[in-house]
């Protein structure tokens, strides 16, 4: 109970005060203050190690996403993961609470699992850790052992499982060490000496558009080269609609996995999301091994493509040289529109260089580059490619900062739109700028993880997007004498 | 109340208990025997619970439920409107209730309302060393960057409690050095079996350091009262206390959506606590009048039939102006009613609806479904207890199925026997149901639309509740081929 | 001269009268009296036959369409198509002028096939007229006969020509005529009794959509049914940029087109666009034949599969029958966003069917329903369509009216969205709703022509479009107070 | 002016001539007799045309140009914003130029500005039976549902004039019974060998009908002008009149770009004509000169040097103050232009452009690409006459190709031979030669972007060329496969 002595009224801020700082926030004296803050975090666009986790889980055949910790810890990934593809997430918790603490976990895993594989019936279940056995110290190894030995876990089925603290990475990271666990749990003791499956494995990294999952297969089915994606998300959440439900509607197939190790090449596009992962296959995979960025943009799709035809020793087909000179068609058309425009852009590094690569093509300005969990490297990364082009000069890069740093950036050094996901929306609006969401998550519209963005058919995508919506805004805003039948 | 004893043809006791018997079969022994006393067929006569509740959630089952820092944040803390929220701990938690439920609110983001997310990003050397010194840096910095903020809410996540720090030590000593209110509320997730948890620690914490603490500076009338449950989502309190404005109450606070803190503070003064939810907020109400005399009374502002009645029962609790208004806004509001009823009910009539939602719908709207013409066969919470399913058991139909913390399994079963044509849940639900065909409305979101509440609610509510179960979509959802 | 006499001083309208007609053009009682109009046509969404048949011209393998008549008519056209199209459109006229209406115009088709013939080095010329030679009376078939005599016209090169006056029909009757003397052409003598192609021919009518054509193209590799567009423009007008020009860079090749006579069946999507050729083709092709509607929206294009499932006596692949499930995901997801509003729709018969039933299907009011250029057919079968659902009622169709008309409509009974193509714009904007670009033209807007509004991914992307739109709106115009993460 | 003889590495006459006759190889001996002469040298120091001009187009050979219509309705009636423009005639003519040509306009569409399009959509049967009868009824039609209209344009298409109608009877006949100006404009397709009749025509309909019928009400002053030949294609003339303005000049009417009807027709009260297009409106200057005695000189507003030079030479038919206001607004914008070209003369010196415009551009921008610091390595006309390739000659660098209505083969090859940098030309060319990986820019609509006039204009201008020239797309058009 407060301990106040004399009566204190309820107060009204004054709409004067209001005003005043509704106008301060905006300005560059702000900033300054905003870009000292040490230790508060406001509105930071990454997530913790679960989610990632999770949703690397969900994309393998039959398998049950299983989070060791509280259940509310599962109840948020699921909603994230609902909310952004508008589909189901099924996955379990062994619901930990306050005995957890306590007697630690193994009871709540080994009953955990003993329920959800007699419910849900799974081929593997995919464990990974929150907050409260990460801080308490549960032993996984032991636990796991001991669940096999007492029979709770089937003969033969794989159980992967990850420690991915919440107070340590990103979303990325626990993406890299789900994805991780799996592979090694799926191809223990699969690697045959002489064996070749002739198959290219992928790995996208973390990546929440399931179309481009299907532009992956879609181009690798173009150059008629075998290949298994590592984590297919693409039938586990974009899924027919036809009056029944299934709990595990697609997948990377486990056979195909566990066989992936003794793979023809192994091509990694996603760099810093699945960097641990890369790093242990150049070890343990057979065949060639290539880490090469998102082909986000015509560049970095070229060097996706040049490199599939040098790993698949076939050439780049027609079909394929085609569809690129669409996009560069679709791009030359329209540079007017892009040219010379400002964006403010943030999101995932793999994603991040994407993007730049992309504007700096179309003659666009990256202007503010916010990562709110980068390192060094992807820094440089980002720099190289703005020192590239003339159209990166001035721009500048903001690691490990957040979306309201990014809110003083645009409102004392204003773009023309940006670039990220659903939580920008509400610095565009301070700013009056259009957000063109190909981040994630994506809360606010709809069918946007279906429409590829990687690929020469995602340039085309994000070309069609941004400029449309640069002309909609020049349509609505303008004079009546400047409106126009032709733009 | 008595009401009369709904029946829907072909549900009996016997079909329910069976339809529950068979879908545990599944189970292990050991789960089926902790679940089975959570799921049972109402009586509606006794008035009495029929299941289990407020009970740890069997592992490994796939519960909907979420922890007490989701009941702490997203419920009470998170709708006042002129305090800084912070999620104190990993990055997670509050990115993750940062946006997602919507609580409406006024003012300017930034200025004088702050729905960002505030996170003391917790790293691997907070875990080591405490996070006593962050926080009382990023309290600094939050004044200094929100100053007209009225307070600030420190609200612990499960690394907190775990390692031991004291933020309560902390926020006071912040509080007086920056001559702020700073409530610290140890609403770690690991809490309790559910949300619930966290209501009612977060009730605690407003008794322990917010309530009493300020006083309206107008003059008292004999018409002051304080909505409290009510979340705003959608914009239900903005219709709610239209209402009571309407029937001539003072609304001097509201808990929380859309709230002030000063003004929560100063609720100790007003004649009348107004609950809607039940759940989240009758300690506070037992509390204010334990300590201050203040009576409460539950209401429901869910279709016109219970609006009716709730109003009814507020009037009752005042004079005779207040007794004659409330029947003149009746009298004003009845034919409009009966105007969307007529509509809609065409449309609806006989369908059936399921429920799973957290503490107070699952049985306050079950009245606004039959307004429409519409019955609801089976019901359940994420988190209630005893006293809700016993007020549950009068409002729902004899010898449905009723279902605490039921898992993805249970639910999906129960809807696959029961076939209804719209099930209300929460969005882990919505494209399950969506992809078997069965329209669905995400019912603790409203699924993006509201008000629900009140009169000017019930408009939406039968808008959407048409539109879903009518959308020409879902004859599609069958193949031709 | 004038031959006024006292000094007439220029006048200034006063604002307020101004002010006062402005107001007055959005009242009932102008929409009456703009309704009263039988003379003045103000702004239809219709133009001449020769547009049509330019489009249809340009669909076969080296194929140089032909204007017969003035120059500054083709050029009217080409710019249509390449605006439309952001592509080249070479054809070439034989530059009739005055004196063509004074000794006809046989010597400017003569010297004009000779130089095109030598210059642009065509595999067939289609020719097509304008205005002068259909009024002044030209014999085309004389004159072609002639030209063939005399050398000018090679042996084998096939001549089709098309009557296509300007003072008739409407850009699809142009289109149907054209294709008709195409296939007549093509197919003469080709008919080999007991031959069978085993492929299905796919008559899909004037439909400017490039992204349509590979639709329809992937839909029967899905099948693995062997197909033959008639009068494919999807490689005509979706070009790659590649350094390279090509005056012929696609089309339906002609040795498939003069074959299809023996084909297995014969599928008309566009039966109010290709309605005499479809006539002609049941009684002079083998196989059987159907003309169904254009398969926009689900119905329609279960219809569509349907068919092909019944021509081809295959059954209907499972990847077909998930990206149903898909596209009925996406409607399931998203209806909330369409679910009652109201659409003023206009266009071609065989869109407007397609526009009405999709909308119905999403529980979308289709309220004011605009053909500039129908039939009562056509307004039959719209009407049956209204008739046949609760979201049809009080929605009404105006049949021969043109986008002035509109204005008074949506000004009047207002609506929440049109569909039509780029020429609706100014009433929308005056009416404040936007306006959805499926028609033809497209002049202000980038690639919409790349993406499909046919078959299952075409629902997917106009329910995309519409409802990010909505949303959109719902953004931008809200108070702050409802301004949400979440949509 | 006498201007300096400018030369092209590596382009000479023999250079030349040779690339024509290769590119005619491909002809049929007439139409490479035919073309021959169309296609020549430029001889920098003749001051004279090195082409022969506005002669019929060659059938079959894919010329760029346009009909009569086209230059009546498009460039002379269309921009007249007060106006109703009906195309008489089928309904093709009107639509495929309805909105194409961006001559921009003040006003509410439909009340005091009618840039819709007005058909009479002529049916088989008004081809039969002749269509007067149906004008008179559009007339009416037409002034009742825009009452605000300052008159009607009849712009005749093809079928009229074949059939026979009597519009100038019909128009008449109307304009007493309707009290409104209507003007019959017999600019059928077929008349002459492209657009160029279509402006003679209009400009003696203007002569006929218009010119002379109002006055100004105000007094008039030394300063009147009026600005002719400029459409205000993406804003031209705002930004040409602001700048005549600048210079104390009275614009007192627009001929025709946001022209108004009755200030066109109280023209004949000014001091000088300033023409811009020479090629479309020449007929009128010189009628008012002859008639009204009204002096009237070309000027150039494109690019600073020309815009500099242009303003001194107005300068010089007024007086001092001019003279001094010249000046002054020369010293004005000299540095702001100079920052222009400083920005982007570095990323565009010594690259070479290619025209193909209509009657004006083709020589008149050339000195603003040579203050950008690029050069002109050919150019040409869709319908210009001897008189515009005259003018043409000392603006080209010497013994560069000049080409009158090419062909597009022509200019394929032309382009191919030369290899510009960029080319200049209008939407059927566009698409064409972006194939080829050559930066384009539309120099009839400015490609959706302006204004270029004036020194506003080159601000844009010059952004606009950079942009296409140095976009980085044009780097990903080579494949690496």
């Amino acid at each position: 109970m407060s301990a106040e002595a004399a009566v204190k009224y309820v107060t009204e801020t004054p709409e004067s005060e209001k005003e005043r700082v509704a106008a301060w926030i905006n300005t560059e004296e702000y900033k300054e203050l905003n870009f000292k803050r040490e230790a508060l975090v406001i509105a930071p666009p990454h997530t913790c190690q679960p989610l990632g986790a999770e949703l690397v889980a969900h994309a393998f055949e039959g398998s049950l996403p299983f989070v060791h910790g509280s259940q509310g810890c599962a109840s948020y990934y699921r909603s994230t993961l609902n909310r952004h593809f508008r589909e189901p997430a099924p996955a379990v918790s062994d619901s930990m609470t306050e005995d957890g603490a306590v007697f630690g976990g193994q009871n709540n895993l080994h009953e955990g699992l003993e329920n959800a594989i007699a419910i849900y019936k799974p081929k593997m279940v995919s464990i990974f850790t929150s907050c409260m056995p990460e801080i308490i110290g549960d032993d996984l190894v032991a636990f796991l052992k001991n669940a096999r030995n007492k029979g709770i876990i089937p003969e033969g089925m794989p159980v992967p499982f990850a420690n991915t603290p919440s107070f340590n990475g990103s979303h990325i990271h626990g993406y890299d060490a789900m994805l991780l666990s799996i592979l090694q749990t799926l191809t223990e003791g699969k690697k045959v000496e002489g064996r070749c499956t002739g198959k290219i494995n992928l790995i996208p990294g973390f990546d929440a558009n399931t179309g481009n999952f299907r532009e992956y297969k879609r181009l690798f089915a173009e150059f008629g080269v075998p290949a298994t994606i590592l984590g297919d998300i693409s039938d586990v959440f974009d899924v027919p609609c036809d009056g029944t439900y299934h709990t595990y509607p697609g997948g990377t197939k486990l056979d195909d996995a566990a066989d992936s190790i003794n793979g023809k090449a192994t091509l990694s596009v996603g760099p810093y999301s699945a960097t641990k992962t890369f790093a242990w296959l150049k070890d343990n995979y057979s065949g060639k091994h290539a880490a090469i960025p998102m082909p986000l943009g015509i560049a970095k799709t070229d060097e996706f493509i040049k490199k599939i035809s040098e790993l698949s020793g076939k050439p780049v087909p027609e079909s394929i040289k085609n569809e690129r000179g669409r996009a560069v068609d679709a791009m030359t058309d329209s540079h007017q529109y892009m040219h010379g425009k400002k964006f403010a852009l943030y999101g995932d590094p793999d994603q991040l260089l994407g993007y730049v690569s992309f504007l700096l093509e179309m003659g666009a300005i990256p202007y503010h580059i916010l990562c709110s969990k980068g390192s060094k490297k992807v820094e440089k990364e980002i720099q190289a490619l703005l020192d590239s082009s003339m159209y990166g000069k001035g721009c500048k890069i903001y690691m490990g900062k957040d979306l309201w740093h990014m809110r003083s950036l645009i409102m004392t050094d204003p773009v023309d739109a940006m670039i990220g996901d659903t939580h920008g929306k509400f610095a565009c609006r301070d700013a009056g700028i259009p957000l063109f969401r190909f981040g994630f998550p994506i809360f606010d519209r709809v069918n946007k993880h279906r429409y590829p963005i990687i690929g020469y058919q995602g340039v085309i995508n994000m070309v069609t997007e941004i400029c449309n919506k640069f002309i909609d805004i020049k349509d609505e805003t303008c004079e009546d004498r400047f409106f126009e039948m032709m733009r | 109340m008595s009401h009369p004893i709904k029946t829907i043809p072909g549900i009996t006791k016997e079909s329910t208990e069976e339809l529950i018997a068979k879908t545990l079969e599944v189970y292990p022994e050991k789960a089926k025997k902790k679940r089975a006393p959570h799921l049972g067929a109402n009586d509606q006569a006794s008035g009495s619970a029929c299941v289990k509740s407020n009970k740890k959630t069997v592992p490994g089952v796939m519960s909907a439920r979420g922890c007490a820092y989701a009941g702490a944040k997203g419920v009470v803390w998170g709708p006042i409107r002129d305090m800084v929220h912070v999620s104190h701990g990993p990055v997670g938690c509050g990115w993750y209730s940062w946006g997602t439920r919507r609580n409406l609110m006024t003012g300017k983001l930034g200025v004088d309302q702050f729905a960002m997310q505030f996170t003391s990003d917790f790293q691997e050397k907070d875990i080591v060393y405490g996070g006593d010194k962050k926080l009382k840096q990023l309290l600094t910095e939050a004044k200094e960057l929100f100053p007209l903020a009225k307070g600030i809410s420190v609200l612990s996540e499960c690394p907190v409690g775990l390692i031991g720090d004291d933020i309560n030590s902390a926020a006071k000593q912040s509080a007086k050095e920056l001559d702020l209110p700073i409530i610290p509320c140890n609403c770690e997730g690991f809490r309790g079996v559910s949300q619930s948890l966290g209501h009612h620690i977060s009730n605690d914490t407003i008794r322990d350091h917010i309530i009493g603490t300020r006083e309206f500076s107008e003059p008292e009338t004999p018409y002051d009262i304080s909505l409290i449950g009510d979340y705003n989502i959608g914009g239900d309190v903005w219709s709610a206390k239209a209402l009571l404005e309407e029937i001539g109450l003072n609304v001097k606070s509201v808990w929380t959506g859309d709230g002030e803190l000063e003004k929560i503070a100063a609720t100790h003064t007003v004649k009348l606590n107004l609950i809607h939810c039940y759940r989240s907020m009758n300690y506070m109400c037992k509390v204010m009048e334990e300590k201050f005399g203040i009576p409460w009374l539950e209401f429901n502002f869910f279709g016109p039939t219970k609006i009716r009645e709730s109003l009814r029962s507020i009037g009752e609790r005042f004079d005779q102006t207040i007794q004659d208004k409330v029947e003149q806004v009746i009298a004003k509001y009845d034919p409009i009613m009966q105007a969307i009823v007529d509509e809609y009910r065409p449309r609806l009539e006989g369908k059936k609806v399921m429920l799973l939602v957290g503490g107070l719908r699952p049985r306050h709207t079950i009245g606004a479904y039959e307004d429409l013409g519409m019955e609801c066969v089976g019901s359940g919470y994420e988190f209630a207890h005893t006293d809700d399913y016993d007020r549950t058991a009068p409002e729902m139909p004899d010898a449905t199925v009723v279902y605490d913390d039921p898992s993805e399994y249970e639910f999906e079963k129960f809807a696959h026997a029961l076939k209804p044509d719209l099930i209300g849940s929460g969005i882990k639900e919505k494209y399950v149901f969506q992809k078997m065909g069965i329209p669905f409305r995400q019912m603790h979101s409203w699924d993006y639309s509201g008000p629900y509440h009140g009169y000017q609610g019930f408009s939406v509510f039968a808008r959407d509740i048409d539109m879903a179960v009518n959308s020409p979509t879902w004859k599609l959802v069958e193949s031709p081929f």
